[in-house]
Order: structure tokens, then C-alpha cells, then sequence
């Protein structure tokens, strides 16, 4: 496979819903380490909306579907996480306008053109713990390299941003509410990061399911 | 968890629906999105003033929606920003000719959610300033941070721009003096428990029977620093120190003193507190000339207090003894 | 035990010194033997309203001390009476030719003390009246107890017998009046959590984490019954039955609904408590035509709530909303 | 021994102060279980401000003493014990009024107006579960039987005291704080009843010291 179908994005947009419900507890958890404990719930709120949406919509392009996403994450989360994941999505709709499939190629244009909203909006580089960290090298690993499957270069992103996500745990925090605890942050995983790697774990699943 | 609460997931709503019952002649209450507004709105020849945050904070903001205060609160869940369709949708509700203040509690979360909203406003000509309170010392170095946190200095910015725009002071000078009341406000807390978010349904951190947190925010998170529980005395003077150091106040200031309660500590503590802070800022050439003592920004039920000082001027003082008639401010009406 | 103090010892005068400091124009404290009195004391032709009690339930009493409420409050150690000398000093330090009206909670030490200090009192041919409230509906069977407990009501008779005295009425009056409160407003209580005095240091009763104590009444002590933890709906539903059907009170019925938090419990949640405390309200026909929502009689840091409920007619009503002016309580002026 | 000097009198007062600041924290504990933690205080307070009062006192005649200490505990203890050991010495005191001994039989009668007043005041009959249960018994036993000595009349109504107070255990209160639990006041000693016990207790011993 070396390209992506609209369908494929909307299971995987149904199926973060569930994930986010499933790990609730585990990124509430992290984000009672050194947040305010309600990264669970924000992100359980805002994708747990996503199918309803979804349900109902009419246009299902790709660029459709990540603005639906887009929209329904920056109006249902709120805290730091909605505006930024929100974002991510309403960035990456824009190359996928119009599109029902989307080669490797286009697929990594839309989440690098995500990520750079991300950036953007948070101001926040590589190494400051958060979300950041597990996206950039995912990304990274998501490029088609020796011509591989696209499947293939997923699940290499899902184990990039796995072991990045738990890279930030020796970091200090510096954005986002944990960098209020100064070096009281170093020791925890970043919820936001550990979010960040659900979200393309949930792709190279619904990847490999519908393969 | 111990709460007086029904299913965690409908607190908010459920708190909101008890303050509409409860003011129904100063405010009004929207659903879906959620937002408080002055019974009274649309403002009227004045600049609408519109501040919000998560929950868990009560009685900012919904309290201090009305005449001489916020012309609108947008709540979030409990210690989450508000999404940004809740501030358009309170921004227009209650936003006339002269425009909207926002007024910013400085967090990431807050930050972006209110950036996102006031270019939704703009691109509907909506004319909109937001000023960022960022007054808590216990967050040091900036640089490294996503910046000072945004605490007891909100509630006086409120008050004070609240009441200047009741005056009918434009835009422009809202935003101005709304900065200048952040500049010249330092605050500092601490706890003596954690709290505990209702959907999550167990203590954010564990703290043990003789320990403290100093630095703490209103959100339930860990402070700066976790040391040996210490008597109310030296308590104060680790809160007061870093306040009076930081602008720094100086000699012959006259001084507004906010003694805060976080949610689950009784006012015979903040009265303790209060007689140490005012000693402290006497004993620094402080006048304190004005003052707020009691439980106006919280972190659900957690123990603990913070301590503000505005440094004021006979601009500000004015501001600050106008009328105010709102759920938990009253004064002259 | 967790608490921003001192050393216990010196709890009372500590906060009695904070609110000194706090309120220089409002009100004046007096140490050995301890009584805050307004700060235009004596009054001038008005009788002057004194209570007294235990210390920490405040706000109560010392924070109602001011214009248009109570003219001195006399605080004890905490949980514990005030002595007559504290009573008979503070009477005499604010009553004028018009006489003095003690308003006492129906506690066997508040009502012996008070007793004795009008004994001494009218020794010396001060007229003074005392009215004794007892609203708690939780003590169910009065012949065999020490009588229904003062709570609730207590703030409010200070308020509208505090306005009355303001507006002149003569001593017979005002008791009659006060009276006429306490038999017209019912109340009760319950706790999630126990509370801790000073100088015990540890909690007055352990209450395991999934129960909780109904009938309670603001001294830290046990209540009626202890039952398993309930949604606060159904809270609502078994303080508001007994109180309803107590007077009874009856559809029609003009009302003010009083949500009280014991101290340790965030306004958040007093809001929730509201909301359900109305709807069982109207269901049941009454009005709810005024409302007073927060912490005004507490029980240092419990967590828990008190609803009190008043039947109100146009008289009350009125003095309802008469100017008051104390540091707890402010409107109109 | 068939009388009592003031000096005894004096020394007893005296006595109490050390008694009850050692029972301060036991006090304390009966009263948190069925009333408000603070009856160990409340006598503690009141019984230790008395040795100052006695020092600076001119006329130390009993019926002085006995109004010294009464108005001692008025002044200090507030509460319901306040009032009601304040009028127990002050009744007490009258009987007493110039006198610098008392026979057996003139104790006796001091000590009984002195309990008429605290029934009088406090309303409180035998069973009700208050000091009234352990002072009746008491002063019953102080009675002289058989002509035996004051310091065995004494001996003997510390004893009956303490059973008194035992004897509370089972009763359900009607009195005081504790009568507002109802049913659950059964299975705890009334505070009050306790330290009516230690007062006589405190008599005993002091006789028992000065034989
Ligand atoms: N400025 C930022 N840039 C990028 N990511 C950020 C920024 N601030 C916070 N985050 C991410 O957001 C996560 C927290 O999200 P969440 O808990 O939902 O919001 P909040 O912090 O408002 O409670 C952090 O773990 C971090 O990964
Ligand atoms: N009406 C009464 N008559 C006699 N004794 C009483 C009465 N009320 C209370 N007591 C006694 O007082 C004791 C409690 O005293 P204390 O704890 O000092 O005062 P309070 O109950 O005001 O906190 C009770 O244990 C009981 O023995
Ligand atoms: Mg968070
Ligand atoms: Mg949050
Ligand atoms: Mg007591
Ligand atoms: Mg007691």
C-alpha cells in the first residue's frame, strides 16, 4: 500500500476515539504528575465527540474529515491540548482539500504542515516535554524510505513516537503547566507526548486491522 | 473522593444551574457552550469586559459577572481552559459598539483558547483586546517556563478594570490600565493538601501530615518546592518575601493586601494569615490602605492560601471603593 | 492536624488581631475579655444587638459586627462559649439608653453564660432581653434533649433584627421579632468529614471514607446518624424533608433558602447543593424570593452543608434588604 | 479529722490545677465522643488560672476561697461547665461566707447548695448523663456514717464519684451537647461526670497528703 483512503482516515479517526477512552485513566494519571489531571478527560472529551460528527457528515474528503476533527477538538477540549491538537488538524486539512486518497508522499506533507500549526501556536522546540517530542521524530519516521509500504512506515512513526514519548520522562518541562514545577518535572512522561503516540499508534492499527 | 456532588460529569453544568437559580437578577446563565453573562447585557455605552478559565476556581469568574465587574465568564471543565467557542459565544452575547476586553489567566491552555477566539472576533470586526495576568512570583525564571502563572491579581484586575469600564474608559485604556494593574501585582501560594478533580476521583498529588507545598497554582499541581509543614507565622514570611522582593515593592507604597483562601481552608486561618502578612508589610514601609480577605479564587476543595499585594494609586483606589454588585463582590450597591 | 496557625493557643486572639487589622473602619476589637464592636460603638439611639459563641464558626459571629447587623460579638475559645464577663463587657461597651438584645444560640453553655451576664447586666440596670434560637430540625425529639440547636437562623436574625434595631425599633420589639425569626426558619446539617479542634489536634471523629454524619451541628460533634455516602441530590432530599415538613412549611409560602458550607467545602459544590435544594423547593410550592449562598456559620474545617429555610412576609423581606455593612456581610451601602 | 481548714481548702484548689492539666487530654477525649473535644481544655483553663488569683488574695477565709474560685471559673472557663462548677462554688462559698474551718457537717452543706445550684441552673436530673450524676451520689457518700473521719467521708465519696461517672457509660444523655446524639451517646462517660469525679478525687488526695 502506498497511499491512504478517506475511509482508512475516518476508522482511524473513530477508532482515537476509543483508544482515548481506553487510556483515560493512564494520561489522567501522567498529567496528575506534573499537571492539573485532566489530560484523560480532555482528550477522552474532545475524540469521544469526533464519530457523531462524523455521522452526519456529508462531505467525507480527507480535508473534510481533519477539519470536522479540527473544529470538533477546538470547540469540545479546551486547555492546551484542544488549540494544539485542534490545530494540527485544521493545519493538516488544508493540503488533503478535496482529496479521498492521499499518496505517502501527501499524507506526510499534511502532518508536517500539522505539526508546523503545533509549533507555531505553542512555541514550543524539541526537548521542552511536550507533545513536540513525540510528534517531530514520529514524523520523521513516517517518511517512505527504500520504498516501503506505507503501512510499514506507520508503524515505524507509532515506535518512533512510542520511544520518544518516553524519552521526555528524564526532561525538564519547559512549556505547558509542568514547566511551573521546574525540575520537579524530571521523572514523568509527558501526557501530552504520551497522547501524541496514541494517536499514531491508532493509525498503524487501523492500518494493519483493514489491511 | 468526598464531594457534594452528583455524577463527576456534570458539575460544572450543575454548579452553573445553582448560580442562575441563585442570581437570577444579576445574571443570566447559556448552555452549550456554557457561559455567565450580566442579566443586563448587551453592555451598553461601555467596553464589555469577558474573563474565563477552567472550573474549580469559584467564585471567579461567574462571580464577579455584574454591574461593576465582568460582563461575561466562560467556564471551562473543571480546571480546563474554555474552548474558544465558548468566549466567541460570550463575547458576542455580550460585546456592544465599544468592543471586549478579554482578561487572561496565563496558561497555555487559556493563552491559546482566548488567542483563537479573538481571531474568530476580529474576523467579525468585533474590536477585542486581551491582557494576560501573569502575577505569581513562585514561578521564577521565565525564560525557561511557559511564564508566570495568572492568580489573585485576576480577581483585582477584574474588579478595577470592571469598574473603569463602568466609567465608560474606551478600549485602549482598559487594555492599559489592565496591564498596569498585572504589573504592579505579585502573588504567591501554597497548600497544606492536594485536591482532588471530580472525574478523576482521587488526590492530584499525596502529601503527608507534615508536609507542605509552597508555590503552588490554582490548578491542583504540585508547587515549586515541598518542605516540613511550618507554623502559620513563617509561612507568611515565605510567601511575603518573594511578593515585597519582586517588583520590588518599596518603603511608603500604598498597598492593597488580598489574603486568599484555596477552597478548604476556614477564614479564622486567613484572618491568622492576614495579621502576619499585614505585620510583614508594615514592618517593609508598606501603607496597606486597602484589602481583600477570603476564599475568591480556588482550587476546588484544597487547604492552603496565597497572598497578593497591588501596589495602588489614588487612580486605582478609586477604582477599587466604586460600586460592584456581583454574586460574591458587593460593595456601595 | 493541618492548619495554618500558631500555636493553638493562640488561635482566637491571633484572628481576632487579623480582623482588627482588616477592618480598622468597620469594626473594633477588644482583648481580655475578648469582644469585637463596631467602630461607632456605643450605639446611639438604637438598641444594640449582641451575640456570641464559640469561635470558629466564623464568619459568625464577629465578621456580622457593622452597620445595620450586630452592634458587638463576643467569640469564646474555639467550640466553647463565650464567659458572662466577655458578654457583660462587650454589652456595656456598645448598649446605649435603649437597652441590649442578646441573641444566643440554644447551647446549654451559651444559654447559662448569656444568662448570667443579663443577670449581672441587669443588676446594674441595663435593660437587656435575650432571645434564644433553635432551629435545628436534626435534634427530633426536644423533651429529652437539651432542646433544638441554634444554627442557620442565627445569621439571619442577626440580619433582619439588625436592620430593625438600625431602623429604631424599641427593645420589646426587637425580641419579639427575633423571636419570631427563630419560629419561622428550620434548618439541618450534615458532614462528609470531621473537623479539628486547635489545641486536640487531631479530628473530633474519624469518618471512613465512603460514610458521612447527618444531623450534624457546628461543634465538630457527631450527628444524628451516620450513613453510608450519598450523591448530593439525595443529600438534598434528607435535610430539605425534615426541614419542610417540620413548621410545615406550605405551598404558597414566600421563602429565603440559606445553602451553607461548614467551611471546608468549596463554593463549587455549595452551588449544587442549591440547585437541588430549589427544585425541592418549588416543588413543594414555595417561593424562594431572597437567598443567601456560602460559608457564614462554620465549623473550622469541615467539609459538609446546612440548608436553613425561612418563611418570609413583606416585613422581612424588607429588612432583608436594608443597608448592611460588617465585614461578612455587605449591601446597599 | 472532723473539720477542714481554709489551708486545705486552699491546697485542694491548688491540687486541681496540677489534676486537671494531667486529665486535660483524657477530658478531652470523652468529650469528643459525644460532644464538641473540649471539656479537658475548658477545666484545664479554668482551674489553672486559679493558683495566680489564690496567691494575690487578701481574705482567705473558705467562704472567699470557695467565691474566688467560682469566679475564676466563670470568668475563664465559659462553656456549659463554666457556669455550671462557677455556681457550685458560689453557692458553696455562702454557707462558707467568713469561715476558716469547716466541721464535716458544714462541708456537707456547702456542697450541697452548691449542687442545688448547678440542678438549678442547669436543669439536669439524675440519669440525664451529666456531672449532676456523679456529684449526687458524692456528696450522698460525704455524709459523716458512723462518725467516721472527714478524710474517710471524703475517701468514700471519691469513690462513689468515680463509680458514678463509670456509671454514666450505659445512660443515654439528655443534657448538654451529648444529648443531641440521641441513642449514640450510650457506651461513652460523660466528660462532665468525669471531672465532677476528679474534683472530689483531687479533695482526697489532698486530705490523704496533708494527714
Ligand atoms: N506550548 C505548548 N506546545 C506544545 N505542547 C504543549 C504546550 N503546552 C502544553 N502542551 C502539551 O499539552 C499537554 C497538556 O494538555 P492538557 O493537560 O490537556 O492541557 P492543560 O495543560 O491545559 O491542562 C502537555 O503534556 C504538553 O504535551
Ligand atoms: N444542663 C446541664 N446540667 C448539668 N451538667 C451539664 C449540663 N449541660 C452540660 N453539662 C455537663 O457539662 C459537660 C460538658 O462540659 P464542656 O465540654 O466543658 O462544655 P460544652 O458542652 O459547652 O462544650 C457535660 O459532660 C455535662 O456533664
Ligand atoms: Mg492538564
Ligand atoms: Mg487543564
Ligand atoms: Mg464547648
Ligand atoms: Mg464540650
Amino acid at each position: 500500500m502506498s497511499s491512504i483512503s478517506a475511509a482508512i482516515i475516518e476508522a482511524w479517526l473513530r477508532h482515537c476515539a476509543d483508544l482515548f477512552v481506553q487510556h483515560k485513566d493512564e494520561l489522567t494519571d501522567l498529567d496528575a504528575k506534573i499537571g492539573d489531571a485532566d489530560h484523560g478527560a480532555n482528550m477522552a472529551r474532545g475524540f469521544t465527540a469526533i464519530p457523531g460528527k462524523l455521522d452526519v457528515l456529508v462531505d467525507k474528503s480527507i480535508g473534510s474529515l481533519f477539519r470536522t476533527c479540527a473544529m470538533t477538538l477546538i470547540s469540545q477540549v479546551g486547555g492546551a491540548s484542544g488549540p494544539l491538537y485542534g490545530t494540527f488538524f485544521l493545519q493538516a486539512s488544508r493540503p488533503a482539500d478535496g482529496k479521498t486518497t492521499l499518496s505517502h508522499q501527501e499524507l506526510c506533507q499534511c502532518f508536517d504542515v500539522g505539526l508546523t500549526g503545533v509549533v507555531n501556536l505553542g512555541k514550543a522546540v524539541l526537548g521542552d516535554k511536550t507533545m513536540i517530542d513525540a510528534l517531530t521524530p514520529a514524523l520523521a519516521a513516517l517518511h517512505p524510505k527504500n520504498a516501503d509500504s506505507l503501512e510499514d512506515a506507520v508503524a515505524r512513526a507509532a515506535t518512533a513516537a512510542r520511544e520518544a514519548a518516553d524519552a521526555t520522562i528524564p526532561l525538564v518541562a519547559r512549556k505547558g503547566r509542568a514547566s511551573y514545577l521546574g525540575g520537579r518535572s524530571v521523572g514523568h512522561k509527558d501526557p501530552g507526548a504520551a497522547s501524541s503516540a496514541l494517536l499514531i499508534a491508532a493509525l498503524a492499527e487501523t492500518l494493519k486491522r483493514t489491511a | 473522593m468526598k464531594k457534594l456532588i452528583n455524577d463527576p460529569e456534570n458539575v460544572v453544568t450543575e454548579a452553573l444551574k445553582g448560580m442562575e437559580l441563585a442570581y437570577p437578577d444579576l445574571i443570566k446563565v447559556q448552555y452549550n457552550p456554557n457561559f455567565v453573562m450580566r442579566a443586563d447585557a448587551p453592555a451598553k455605552d461601555k467596553v464589555a469586559l469577558i474573563s474565563g478559565g477552567g472550573s474549580g476556581h469559584e467564585p471567579m469568574h461567574g462571580g464577579f459577572v455584574g454591574i461593576g465587574m465582568l460582563d461575561a465568564a466562560c467556564p471551562g471543565a473543571v480546571f480546563t481552559s474554555p474552548t474558544p467557542d465558548q468566549i466567541h459565544a460570550a463575547t458576542t452575547a455580550v460585546a456592544g459598539a465599544k468592543g471586549a476586553l478579554h482578561i487572561v489567566k496565563n496558561y497555555s491552555g487559556d493563552v491559546m483558547n482566548f488567542e483563537l477566539a479573538a481571531e474568530m472576533l476580529r474576523a467579525e470586526k468585533i474590536p477585542v483586546e486581551s491582557v494576560v495576568i501573569d502575577d505569581d512570583v513562585a514561578v521564577q525564571d521565565s525564560t525557561w517556563t511557559a511564564g508566570r502563572r495568572g492568580v489573585g491579581a485576576t480577581v483585582l484586575a477584574e474588579k478595577l478594570c470592571g469598574a473603569a469600564a463602568e466609567d465608560g474608559h474606551p478600549l485602549g485604556s482598559l487594555r492599559e490600565l489592565c496591564k498596569r494593574i498585572n504589573s504592579q501585582a505579585r502573588s504567591m501560594g501554597m497548600a497544606l493538601t492536594s485536591c482532588t478533580v471530580p472525574h478523576v476521583g482521587k488526590p492530584t498529588f499525596d502529601l503527608p501530615e507534615d508536609e507542605m507545598e509552597l508555590g503552588v497554582g490554582i490548578h491542583g499541581e504540585p508547587g515549586r518546592k515541598r518542605t516540613k509543614l511550618a507554623a502559620a507565622d513563617e509561612i507568611v514570611e515565605l510567601l511575603m518575601e518573594p511578593i515585597i522582593s519582586d517588583i520590588p515593592f518599596k518603603s511608603g507604597d500604598e498597598v492593597l493586601l488580598f489574603v486568599n483562601g484555596l477552597g478548604g481552608t476556614p477564614l479564622i486561618e486567613l484572618f491568622i494569615i492576614y495579621r502576619k502578612a499585614a505585620e510583614i508589610a508594615q514592618r517593609a514601609g508598606l501603607k496597606i490602605t486597602r484589602n481583600l480577605v477570603g476564599s475568591y479564587i480556588t482550587s476546588l476543595e484544597m487547604a492552603g492560601t496565597a497572598i497578593t499585594l497591588l501596589k495602588l494609586d489614588d487612580d486605582l483606589t478609586r477604582l477599587w471603593d466604586s460600586p460592584v454588585l456581583a454574586p460574591a463582590l458587593r460593595k456601595g450597591i
